[in-house]
């Protein structure tokens, strides 16, 4: 299998959401069902953002345009699947780990350790979790996973399979961008200045390639993602400790056999005549002379 | 719809108004980017910038409620500008037809000729065409009109055969074309304007691009939807589209025509099917005691001089047959009267009428069928309130709706509420079985995949199971005109168990004599051709003949017309002929003969649907809807060459500019809206004379002084209808949880209101409390010289439901109606509005 | 028979806190381990979901304790305070000098009278108070911050970067702090009972390690007990 | 037939979908529906074509059934209209039958839907569940009474068999079929005041 990647057009997208309710179908993730218990963001973009059990968002952004309407941008907040993804390199436990075949960045659950450094390495903040709440437990990873099962039986990911206007396309990466690359030109010529393909370098190449109508602003997406460089530091701290390790138990060993045979005599204090007396042979040791300042 | 969803693609230049149709009907954002990858433009017109308008490649605003001027001037302009297509309508419409010497229109009172201020309604002599000559039907043997005297077939008089006086040049200033050129003239760009509350540019420049479609070879569609409908002149807001269509010749091209985008899933079908106050399967007339208190009646009044209605005495003598069954004779006039007739008010008796009849009291039971008025029908308070009288009511729905619990609203007080209610649950669409009407006329089979849970049953069981029990106690007991229950035919049974397949085979038309339900074994016609008026042939809806015509595998619906799944495309235009089936005969775009000029040569080569090559119509992609070829006795077939009856569904069989069709007007005329912010300055009426309803004290008009801000109502593509059947979907709570109402920066900045705050709208029928979306998506307009500011609503909750819950926004609106379809005008209104 | 002296050092309330401390920072060692070497959560995910659990439990521990034994005896944590925000004497200086050439030839070299806290002791065990706090306050961050409130990632980031550079820090000086009062060092044999016993130090011992505190804590006598051995 | 599945489709047989759809017994309501067992959600799943229960694009669907349960309802990819594709409310045509409980994870049967015939006695503020013998048999005898007491046979010398005392209201929801039986019992019943959804 090629690498693959899904590709949003955003404009043709006519943010119906519908790829969000497929996602929500085929992996069926629930949604809240108490009583008006749904968070509602207060716009069409609903719900607010990536959740436990919410994987896909279609983003809303709207421009007054100077007559008539807005210029408005539908963007597609997920997973980017990075080729260079940082969450795969920060996992501890191998639960966050790429397709070798498809490029797509895919977890396994039973792996999850809930530490969620996979969060902190985004730089889309994507990765959201299960259980999260005090005790900790069971927290588990929830993000797009390009619908792999899917992938690997010959379909289309849910939300790409469920796309009416077709802004949503899933195939070989290469024939991806070129498609991405046609419809930029195409906006262009239509006057959407600020139409550009994302993700054809991003992070090393995102899986998840998008066209935009708009400018980058109004999509909330990064110019120039980056990871936090602080976690890059995991890559010195590991090796610095092992080392560190191995050469404090080294001189504690040295310093052990050094030692080794070690005897010091039993002592006592005269407090009266503030002498040190070795116990076993009745002798002043030091005599401690208080006049001249000694303590 | 002309057309179909997947012929969208074909258009050059798609005209989206009074609909929202990506949100609405998301399917259609396919064939529509489809068009616009192959070079097409997109127009919006819409009073808010919905997701659809972010899509075009123009948009425009529009007050609501004001199509008929925008379409008025776009006509005006068409004439002007000479961008009509003339061959076209010199040839397949009416417009050299020379009217009554007497039809004329007065801007000046706001009547067309005919008004009878003390019936309140047209007279509408002077709306038909000079005659010419006369002359009657030939029902001699070998004539094309013998069957009128076969055995079986009731007695009528056959109509006379009209010819209308014409003027070829369109300069008779009595001929159609002069008429409608001087009605349409007072629709000048400044008055469009100062109505609509758009600017002079952004008009000029929607005209321009649509006209664009007058030339020959290009093709522009119509998408609309309630927008266009939900008024109390909607009907006429449709025959104005249609009047802009015939003008560009864009009717029965490919990526023509004009397209309602219906609602819902099957009312395609409910519409067939005549659940109708008015109507007959099939599109014909239900029986009333004005045109046709008798079966002879009946015919005279219904059967066309010409074109393909002179069949319809055909059409319904096989109804009855399939309706009474061996009951239905040529003696007993097939049963006909057995049928209820539709007394002189049947308009009350449509659905807003109910709810008068239930508030009187003289409605006493009713049935709800998935469907839910108490929050789908204007004026919802005092719907529910009307309910209250009711002795009984049933429902049949998936989910306890706010109509099946009316008595339980917020509002109401149940200890008081005498009323009996009957939930029975419903099976869903994938626990049964049977056949689905999309807009575009496909009649689709969808096949059960699974038992109903718990004790759900399917509507055709629960009907079969009341109306056994109905037959069993008029059986005992007897009653007023028992026979009319009694003499019924209800054998839809396989293997002794109800079941959708008879009722299919009643559909397409059998042969009486040589078909026996009962063993499964039928002899299907192949078409409606073959429908007899003598009793021979069976068929409930004749429109639907040759869908299910497999008399091999009458239990098969796979081995149907209805349950083909191949994906032939000849022309490559998307007809998919081999796929389902298209009321009527399989055709998937109607009035075809209209796709090819006088000779029958295409107007555009690449967009063939039929084509004479000479000596026949050798390319038919589509299946004609025309007089192709006529039968020979010996069995061959003779081709007709090609004429200038395009439009055989009328008996003119030309297209209508000005017709007598509709109650209201013989050509669309701008009123305004019950409730309007503003005077009509078309003519002197305000409303249309003949608007229904609007003197029921429950109507309660505001005026503008009082409520000064535009109201309109619509769906999201996140939710369906009343909400019913949507929360109780978590997915689709979770995407739309909340009620809101939208409105400019500017009125919120009035109004001191900010996003999100719960705001109260109200007027004089109702008060209901939203969260406010505040956008700049929504703008004021200037209407003759005035701001006017406006606000939209999305109508999708009530108080039941336990995933999410709101309020009846239709508590707002007003209900009043069309005097053609009764609907109501929900599009526009007017309320005020305050921080909660 | 013979009746030998012990200077009271530690009460039993400290040694109960530094006893709680000792444990939960063991605890968290190993189970933070869990996440910080993926190999070990890899090779049991079920023991690093319990890990996980447990590291937020004894983390809750580890930071209580100590506060709730200071503000049990706010006297005693002051002076606590006082013993190691102290001027350094020429003594303390020397102790630091001396203290690498000590530690690896304890039988050649001497070093000088202490006060009650050494100088070593001040900066090793500041590194672990320090280190203590440090691991505390990120951990809360971290914990807190992505169930109870929404900590921005980059505050997380960071607070993620606190924690593990803490944990290295406190892997050394809780390693070296292990090796002297544990007593596998030989001259500091027996300091183990200070925490993990009596809490009392015998007079010789006294006098070798805190020469100046001894001397003075016996002169004062109050805290010298007499017993028989 | 000239079916191009467009490689999407793999294991099961569309073919099932004449025939087997009136050979379905009742079976057990237990959900298999687990993704994390590493199976294919589809296996051993039969096919039924259907069309979408929303706005009129017709769109096609595919039920996908395993032991008598619906398992996954997606878009018909060889459908021309829709092409596998489908809207929101069309993509939550599964959750009309089935839902996941958020608390459980669990697959449920959809607890809005009724699924048992009720009535609501006049005067009483709640419902009460009753056996479908008792509802038809309490509408069939309301139904008679009233027809028999409105119903007016001759206006003016004319046959006109009408009764104006009861209304039936909907069917855009029904298939076609249900739609006529519908209409036919109301009509026969002498019912004028029929209507559907053509106006909302």
């Amino acid at each position: 299998m090629a690498e693959k990647a899904i590709m949003f057009d955003s404009s043709r997208c006519s943010a119906c959401k519908g790829c969000q309710v497929a996602c929500k179908t085929w992996n069926l993730l629930p949604s809240p069902i108490e009583l008006n218990s749904q968070k509602w963001s207060g716009t069409l973009q609903n719900p607010p953002d990536l959740d436990e059990n919410t994987r896909l968002v279609i983003s809303f952004d709207e421009k007054p345009r100077e007559k008539y309407g807005v210029d408005w941008a539908f963007g597609r907040r997920g997973c980017s699947h990075c080729t260079d993804a940082p969450c795969v390199q920060v996992c501890p436990s191998g639960c966050m780990h790429k397709d070798e075949e498809t490029g797509f960045v895919i977890f396994d659950t039973d792996l999850c350790t809930g530490c969620q450094y996979c969060h902190m390495a985004c730089p889309f903040d994507v990765p959201r979790y299960h259980n999260v709440g005090l005790s900790g437990y069971n927290i588990t990873v929830n993000k797009c996973t390009a619908c792999i099962d899917r992938v690997r039986n010959d379909r289309a990911p849910a939300c790409v399979s469920t796309c009416q206007p077709g802004a949503l396309m899933f195939g070989d990466r290469d024939e991806m961008l070129k498609i991405a690359h046609e419809r930029v030109d195409l906006l262009k010529e239509k006057g959407f200045e600020a139409a550009r393909v994302y993700g054809e370098n991003e992070m090393g190449g995102l899986h998840t390639l998008r066209v935009l109508k708009y400018p980058i602003e109004q999509y909330g997406l990064p110019e120039n993602p980056q990871t936090s460089p602080l976690l890059g530091a995991m890559g010195w701290m590991k090796p610095i400790l092992g080392v560190g390790a191995v050469a404090l138990v080294g001189g504690l060993g040295i310093s052990f056999l050094t030692g080794l045979g070690y005897h010091r005599d039993e002592m006592r204090y005269d407090e009266v005549n503030h002498d040190i007396i070795d116990v076993d042979t009745g002798e002043t040791i030091r005599h401690i002379d208080k006049e001249a300042g000694e303590r | 719809m002309t057309g179909h969803y997947c012929d969208f693609k074909n258009a050059d230049v798609i005209l989206t108004s009074g609909s929202n149709n990506l949100e609405n009907h998301p399917v259609s954002s396919k064939w529509v980017q489809r068009a616009l990858d192959a070079g097409a433009t997109w127009i919006v017109v819409d009073p808010r910038f919905t997701r659809t308008a972010s899509q075009a490649d123009i948009y425009c605003p529009i007050r609501p409620g004001t199509d008929i001027a925008f379409y008025g001037g776009m006509i005006n302009y068409i004439i002007e500008k000479d961008l009509w297509q003339h061959e076209y309508v010199e040839h397949y419409t009416n417009a050299t037809f020379i009217m009554d010497e007497g039809y004329s229109f007065d801007p000046e009172t706001g009547f067309f000729s005919g008004w009878d201020e003390s019936k309140k309604a047209y007279d509408k002599h002077t709306w038909h065409y000079q005659v010419e000559s006369e002359s009657e039907w030939d029902t001699s043997e070998g004539g094309s009109f013998a069957w009128v005297k076969d055995p079986g077939v009731p007695e009528f008089t056959p109509p006379k055969v009209q010819v209308a006086r014409k003027d070829p040049t369109m300069q008779d200033p009595q001929c159609v074309w002069q008429l409608m050129k001087k009605h349409y003239s007072r629709y000048t760009i400044e008055k469009v304007c100062e109505t609509c509350g758009m600017d002079e540019d952004t008009l000029i420049q929607v005209y321009e691009a649509y006209a664009s479609t007058g030339a020959p070879e290009k093709a522009g569609t119509i998408l609309y939807a309630l927008g266009q409908t939900q008024h109390t002149y909607g009907t006429n807001n449709t025959r104005i589209m249609t009047l802009v269509q015939l003008l560009l010749g864009n009717v029965g091209v490919a990526g023509g025509g004009l397209n309602a985008l219906r609602g819902e899933p099957n009312v395609q079908g409910a519409t067939d099917m005549a659940m109708l106050v008015f109507d007959f399967p099939g599109y014909l007339r239900w029986p009333n005691v004005s045109e046709s208190p008798n079966l002879r009646a009946w015919c005279e009044s219904q059967t066309y001089y010409g074109g393909f209605y002179t069949n319809k005495p055909k059409f319904m003598v096989s109804a009855l047959k399939e309706w009474f069954g061996e009951h239905a004779t040529v003696e007993n006039d097939y049963g006909y009267d057995w049928l209820p007739k539709i007394p002189k008010n049947g308009g009350d008796y449509t659905t807003m009428g109910t709810f008068h009849l239930m508030d009187a009291g003289t409605m006493k039971g009713y049935f709800a069928w998935g469907q839910n008025p108490v929050v789908s029908d204007p004026n919802s308070a005092f719907n529910r309130r009307a309910m209250a009288n009711l002795e009984w009511l049933v429902v049949a729905d998936w989910v306890e709706t706010a109509t099946a619990s009316f008595w339980r609203a917020p509002d109401m007080k149940p200890e008081d509420i005498q009323t009996e209610v009957y939930f029975l649950p419903a099976a869903l669409i994938y626990e049964k079985s049977g056949t689905i009407a999309n807009s575009g006329r496909w009649l689709q089979w969808r096949y059960k995949a699974v038992e109903p849970v718990g004790e759900a049953k399917p509507d055709y069981e629960i009907a079969d199971m009341l109306w056994t029990k109905i037959v069993e106690l008029y059986k005992a007991e007897g009653g007023p005109s028992a026979e009319s229950i009694l003499n019924v035919k209800w054998d839809y049974y396989v293997d002794g168990k109800i079941d959708p397949r008879p009722v299919a085979w009643a559909f397409n038309g059998y042969k009486v004599a040589s078909s026996d339900m009962k063993s499964a074994k039928m002899d299907l016609l192949p078409a409606f051709a073959q429908l007899k008026a003598d009793g021979s042939t069976a068929c409930a809806i004749w429109i639907y003949g040759g869908y299910y015509n497999n008399s091999d595998a009458p239990l098969d619906p796979a081995a149907q017309p209805v349950g083909r799944r191949e994906h032939d495309d000849p022309g490559e235009l998307g007809l998919y002929p081999k796929w389902a089936f298209s009321w009527p005969a399989n055709r998937r775009i109607i009035y075809n003969r209209a796709s090819a000029d006088a000779n029958g040569k295409p107007w555009n080569p690449k967009r063939v649907l039929v084509e004479w090559n000479g000596t026949e119509w050798a390319t038919r992609n589509d299946v004609p809807d025309f007089v192709f070829q006529t039968a020979n006795a010996d069995g061959t077939n003779t081709p007709v060459a090609p004429n200038d009856n395009a439009f055989f569904m009328k008996p003119e069989q030309h297209a209508n500019f000005i017709s007598y069709g509709l109650a209201d007007a013989a050509l669309p005329e701008h009123y305004e809206p019950f409730e309007s912010p503003t005077k009509n300055t078309f003519n002197a009426l305000q409303n249309s004379p003949l608007m229904k309803f609007a003197d029921h004290p429950s109507a309660k008009k505001g005026d503008f002084g009082e409520f000064p801000i535009v109201a309109t109502t619509y769906s999201i593509t996140e939710h369906w209808q009343t909400g019913a059947q949507t929360r109780m979907c978590p997915a689709l709570n979770e995407i739309a949880p909340r009620q809101f109402i939208e409105m400019s920066m500017e009125l919120a900045e009035e109004k001191g209101i900010k996003n999100g705050d719960e705001v109260i709208v109200w007027n004089n029928r109702g008060e209901v409390r939203l969260n406010a979306l505040v956008t700049a998506r929504f703008r004021p307009l200037t209407v003759n010289g005035e701001t006017i500011h406006q606000v939209g609503m999305i109508h999708h909750w009530d108080w039941t439901n336990m995933f999410s819950t709101g309020e009846v926004v239709n508590d707002l609106t007003p209900n009043v109606g069309d005097p053609n379809s009764f609907i109501p005008e929900f599009k526009a209104f007017l309320v005020d509005v305050k921080k909660a | 028979m013979a009746t030998k002296r012990f200077i009271k050092r530690h009460s039993l309330q400290t040694r109960l806190t530094h006893g709680t401390v000792v444990f939960s920072c063991i605890w968290l060692m190993i189970s933070g381990l869990f996440i910080f070497v993926p190999p070990l959560a890899a090779a049991a995910p079920g023991v690093a979901q319990f890990m996980r659990v447990t590291h937020r439990i004894v983390g809750t521990i580890f930071i209580l304790v100590p506060i709730i034994s200071a503000i049990a005896a706010p006297g005693g944590f002051k002076a606590f305070l006082g013993k190691y925000f102290t001027k350094w004497t020429p003594e303390d200086f020397e102790f630091m000098k001396k203290f690498v050439p000590y530690m690896l030839g304890p039988k050649r070299v001497h070093m000088p009278d202490q006060d009650e806290v050494k100088s070593g002791q001040r900066v090793a065990d500041g590194m672990l108070i320090l280190g203590g706090i440090a691991m505390g306050v990120s951990g809360l961050v971290l914990w807190l911050g992505t169930s109870v409130f929404a900590a921005s990632p980059g505050t997380i980031a960071v607070m993620r970067f606190i924690h593990d550079l803490f944990f290295m820090v406190l892997v050394v000086f809780v390693a070296a702090h292990f090796y002297l009062g544990s007593g596998i060092f030989q001259p500091y044999r027996g300091t183990r009972k200070l925490m993990f016993g009596s809490g009392e130090v015998p007079e010789s011992d006294a006098l070798y390690h805190w020469g100046f505190w001894a001397r003075e804590e016996i002169e004062k006598g109050e805290n010298v007990v007499e017993r028989e051995v | 037939m000239n079916l191009t599945r467009r490689g999407f489709f793999k294991a099961t047989a569309l073919a099932f979908a004449g025939s087997m759809a009136y050979e379905l017994s009742a079976q057990s309501q237990a959900f298999a529906v687990d993704l994390h067992n590493g199976e294919w959600k589809l296996v051993n799943t039969e096919e039924y074509t259907n069309i979408c229960c929303y706005c009129s694009g017709g769109c096609g669907s595919i039920v996908s059934v395993r032991d008598g349960e619906v398992i996954n309802v997606e878009g018909d990819p060889d459908h021309p209209i829709n092409e596998g594709c489908l809207c929101p409310k069309g993509a939550a045509m599964f959750q009309l039958r089935n839902i996941v409980d958020p608390a459980t994870n669990e697959v449920v049967h959809n607890p809005e839907r009724r699924t048992t015939p009720m009535v609501r006695r006049p005067g009483a503020t709640e419902w009460e569940e009753i056996s479908w013998e008792e509802a038809i048999e309490g509408v069939a005898r309301r139904v008679k009474d009233t027809r028999d007491a409105t119903l007016i046979e001759k206006e003016n010398g004319i046959t006109v068999n009408y009764t104006p005392a009861i209304g039936s209201l909907g069917g855009s929801q029904q298939n076609s079929e249900e739609e006529y039986l519908i209409l036919k019992m109301m009509r026969s019943l002498g019912l004028v005041a029929i209507d559907n959804q053509a106006r909302v």
